[in-house]
């Protein structure tokens, strides 16, 4: 059984994520991928590499798992982040969310990939043609109430 | 006492290395270690209000106070996903 | 490769579906898959048996991916519904969405799954414990504008 | 001229069968073949309202006029998904 949640550097698998959720009882099953695209803010993006703070990262999967737990008890969901070199087309972040109902499956699982971008130490430095940057995006304060509710918002209405 | 920093991304970048080991007097908060460090290296200044902290890999506050052995990271806005 | 739309009997894999899209260009995306629960409206469910009518029911799904291609120009989605005799927690539906962003995706997504529920003509036939029953939902209407507005506002907001 | 009538789910298991043949008169419409049908299956009655239909298996009204040799199928309200 796979865990479920994990900062790797292995490659991703959606459907090996689906399986290490229990089933029981479930009837919507939504996978969330992220790829890493060509284009970016009018670059070509040649490729990307994440860094992470792996302890405090692999901490904030779980506080996004168990904010979702407190918010859809019902739901159940798995979440991997790769690290390091990663070309065109390939997965960086892969969610996995099985509900008794869809609705849920759907909200947690947006729920979960827009706290991941708010509060997981995790960083992407792009290396375009011509250059290279780091990508700033959220501070990570995972106190920060109104990020949460942003969160929220955008997974429940 | 001692402390280890660590430096993510562009802060990495910035001081060439990714932790380094600094003393601080005893009593010192979090803030005051990135203060001295802000004096080590003027290009991280611009972070001051961007960035976040963590002790020994959990999240924490600028007003912690550190203890001899503390691993402080300081982490620029994130951006995974 | 797979077909975008189809009406099957044979089992769904959501991984095939998803190879089955053109990732190009693609930073996003979102699987949906409807399981066979095990229990309804307090009855204890063994099977369902679903029915289609289908040259239309593809059709219908058919009009669904077109429908998303105008809201979402894109997004890039793949639907199958399975047909014939299912298991608890086997797969009756199966939606694919790749999209630049991943707000289309999972919006496509969910438009797709609120639609086939309106509008594709497949019967779910419940047997439970003590008992079967044909399951009727909602009236099979395309041109019905409240209904899609329905299904827009549910994906949208 | 001659129809045939498909018909689905809890339709089906009133009459029987999911596919009929009946007459129907030149001009007939989609409406006029479902009246038919519901006064020789008088339980069908409560479906007038929630049913929609398809002739050639494509989505029509039941104001349609319908022609020799069509197939004229009446949907129960659907429950896929």
């Amino acid at each position: 059984m796979i865990a479920l949640t994990a900062i790797t550097a292995e490659p991703l698998d959606a459907a090996a994520l689906v399986r290490a959720l229990d089933i029981t009882g479930i009837g919507a099953l939504t996978t969330f991928v992220g790829l890493v695209r060509d284009h970016n803010l009018g670059r070509r993006v040649m490729r990307l590499e994440y860094e992470a703070y792996e302890p405090l990262a692999l901490r904030g999967l779980e506080l996004i798992v168990q904010e979702a737990a407190e918010q859809w008890p019902d739901v159940r969901l798995a979440i991997h982040h790769r690290i390091g070199r990663m070309g065109i087309g390939e997965a960086s972040v892969a969610i996995a969310a099985a509900s008794p109902h869809r609705a849920d499956a759907f909200a947690a699982s947006r729920y979960a990939i827009e706290r991941i971008k708010q509060i997981v130490p995790i960083w992407k430095h792009e290396y375009f043609e011509g250059g290279d940057v780091w990508i700033e995006g959220a501070t990570a304060d995972p106190d920060n109430v109104e990020a949460r509710e942003k969160a929220m918002k955008i997974a429940c209405t | 006492m001692h402390v280890t920093i660590r430096l993510f991304a562009r802060l990495r970048d910035i001081t060439g290395s990714g932790e380094l080991t600094r003393e601080a007097p005893g009593g010192a908060t979090v803030g005051a270690v990135w203060s001295s460090l802000v004096a080590e290296y003027p290009e991280l200044s611009p972070y001051e209000k961007s960035i976040s902290c963590a002790v020994n890999a959990d999240y924490s506050r600028f007003s912690a106070t550190v203890a001899d052995g503390d691993e402080i990271a300081f982490l620029p806005p994130v951006s995974g996903g």
